[in-house]
């Protein structure tokens, strides 16, 4: 499968997942993508770390405005009801508990829901960023990623053995291939895509999982 | 009071030894002018926050080239490539925390708060050997608040005061900066007049502001 | 999403047992209409975090006449000796903090600090027994941050959105309260259609507000 | 002594302590009264603790300004720059060391400069506003008082016996009679009017307090 068409897959699913007017902070890579595959009619506020509230869309080359980026240096645009605020208030938004979902993207996460996705091994990756604080002040995480690592290496494991961004953070893991939801209990496969089979998905995800009884096969 | 400086002059004033917050985030909103005259000086030996060192050669990535900096505190250093060669040469010692807790510890040494109890990087490579805290049940781990002998910030405008507003997200860290500093020195584009701005639209009350150094406007459009 | 509510239904919110943060400062930016209201209800027992209660019978003084309240956590209830009686008599529980302190510990409560280390009041009675800590060789005195179940506040305009501005002395603590409750209701003067207001002099982000009371702007003029 | 002109004394000599241009706190009372005698060609930038950094004077009573009063809930006006703030903001400001001066009142200071000024014994004085905050905080602090209580008791003495509002957090103490600064040793008597002698002065002054050898007798 192209691989962009696996990131737009992933994206479309995550975007389903945000109830109509939640306040949501994106991550880079496929988190960015879910804002342009949300379904008609619904309206999400998208918050950027680095000071602001209501992220408008990519602006045109031609029509970029000076001073504004999202957290990801990208330019950006306003919406009506934009606002403005200094880092301290980004992250006590953050860390408060006021946004509804961060969407991030995850290179482990464990079958507690532990979650890493900061340090890339054998990369010179200096420091974490934001990473932290939306993993762990979000109402809701969502880890939007790609099943398996590129060198095809498991990323849905027991046990995290890469360095770790917050213990039993994710809510939600989303894949090309997969839904899962996390509660007390642990892993729950909610989700499954129709080109792959149960015993398929198992011998690419070694950590342990329960299949909900009322397990959707989604037709793609 | 607030006294007005040339560029030359502001960046006299850094002195090698020194800790030293620079506003930005990504390049954007940071004091380029000032950062570039500095990088052009003999101070040397510095500690920086902020919350990441530029990129190669580039805002604060010209102190990395120019070996200005000892330390530097801040969330985010993987924008410039330059910064974790000389951190793996041993060149530059480099001391990184979670973003929001970065800010929160600046804002906590500028409002005379000692330190605080975060959750965020609990357990994590982050906060190792951080004292920890149960606190109605749930466990924090510790961060001791930042402070600095100067801060070199940016801005849009500033009133005859010192009265601060900003641009867009170039706001980013220079507010809490500002308060967290011996000596706050900021780049504005724009002095007016005392009472010209909104008494509610302004975002950095005066009595934080050492020192304003009015800029060109045209060599600080950002973006 | 922000929901737009009458006076009546957003005072039948409050449930006896609750704990509620209220802002203003000596009856001026506190919401005077959902005060008043919530005095004629039926709620009792109430938790009130408020940096004082009033004058004898108006503003937060209705809710010590009307007996609506368990205890009171705030810095200065001397304003109104209705209180002293009724402490004197056992029949109010009262928290005094210093002012700063107070409103340190709302705003921590708000963006998710545990809890956080202060000069201010060591060693004396606003501070008996609570726990001490020397950093970088000065000591400090330990807050717990605090939080309720609902704040109800004044501001002067709404956009659609909920995003809010103040007016003047009337901010206070209304836009640190805005971020320290499970559910926060604000009384407003006006709302204004979303990007009425200036991106940069909005005052509380809209993702801190709950709920809107529209009031007549007549009946809301304080001074 | 009229009381009324007692205090104006108080008011005008700790007036001639701040620097022009600097950023100060005004108590109720006394210390209210400072900003009406400073120095021709003197301007100071007064903090309201209840969120507001320049105030201006009283208005007239037909131009009350709804929404405008100070932390002692008189109203007042703007002056050209004047700026408003929360709670948060404007404490943070005053506990991170950023005015130059709090003027306050006391009930008592002690030789080592320990202030009690919150809790009026017998009276139902619930809670110390922003005193505490202020003391500790402002890098000044001037106390101005008169120099003993209304029944003749002492005020400044070997000991506070009354609640505290600071330890060692007085710089310079200033009544009808004298003015006191406070450095490492304890102390030091700077000033003494010229209606008091120095027997006269230490039989109303129980603290034990140095002579400067550049004492200044102020005529009055």
């Amino acid at each position: 499968m192209d691989e962009e068409l696996v990131k737009i897959r992933i994206a479309r699913r995550a975007a389903q997942e945000l109830p109509n007017g939640s306040v949501v902070n994106l991550g880079v890579g496929i988190p960015t993508m879910v804002a342009d595959y949300l379904p008609d009619g619904k309206t999400i506020y998208l918050q950027s770390e680095n000071g602001m509230l209501g992220v408008g869309p990519s602006p045109t080359p031609d029509a970029v405005i000076p001073n504004l980026i999202n957290a990801g240096r990208k330019p950006v645009t306003e919406i009506a009801g934009t606002c403005y605020f200094d880092s301290a208030v980004s992250f006590g938004m953050i860390r408060g508990g006021h946004l509804d979902t961060t969407i991030i993207g995850g290179l482990q996460v464990s079958e507690t829901g532990d979650l890493a996705n900061w340090q890339v091994p054998g990369k010179d990756v200096l420091g974490a960023g934001g990473a932290m604080d939306l993993v762990v002040g979000a109402k809701q995480v969502i880890v939007a990623t790609q099943h398996t690592a590129k060198d095809g290496a498991p990323k849905i494991v027991r046990k995290c053995d890469m360095p770790i961004t917050a213990y039993q953070a994710v809510d939600v893991l989303i894949t090309e291939y997969a839904v899962f939801r996390f509660d007390s209990e642990g892993m729950l496969l909610e989700e499954i895509t129709s080109d792959i089979t149960l015993d398929e998905l198992k011998a690419i995800t070694p950590a342990t999982y329960r299949i909900s009884p009322k397990l959707v096969v989604r037709e793609v | 009071m607030i006294e007005q400086l040339s560029v030359d002059d502001a960046a006299k004033l850094i002195k090698s030894e020194s800790s030293i917050m620079v506003g930005g985030f990504g390049n954007i909103g940071n004091p380029k002018q000032l950062i570039d005259k500095i990088a052009d000086g003999n101070a040397t030996n510095l500690t920086v926050m902020a919350n990441d060192l530029g990129t190669p050669n580039v805002g604060l990535g010209r102190w990395v080239t120019e070996n200005k900096i000892k330390k530097a505190i801040g969330s985010y250093f993987t924008y410039n490539k330059d910064v974790a060669r000389k951190y793996r040469e041993g060149l530059i010692e480099l001391f990184m925390m979670p973003q929001g807790t970065f800010a929160e510890a600046i804002r906590a040494g500028g409002v005379g708060i000692g330190g605080f109890y975060t959750r965020i990087g609990l357990g994590t490579e982050l906060t190792e050997g951080h004292e920890t805290k149960i606190i109605d049940g749930i466990e924090y781990v510790f961060a001791k608040a930042l402070h600095a002998d100067f801060a070199i910030l940016h801005a849009k405008k500033a009133d005859e005061l010192g009265n601060l507003i900003y641009d867009k997200t170039a706001r980013n860290f220079n507010p809490i900066m500002a308060m967290a500093a011996d000596y706050c020195i900021v780049e504005v584009e724009e002095i007016v007049p005392a009472g010209s701005l909104s008494p509610e639209e302004i975002v950095t009350p005066f009595v934080f502001v050492d020192a304003l150094v009015l800029v060109e406007r045209s060599c600080c459009q950002h973006g």
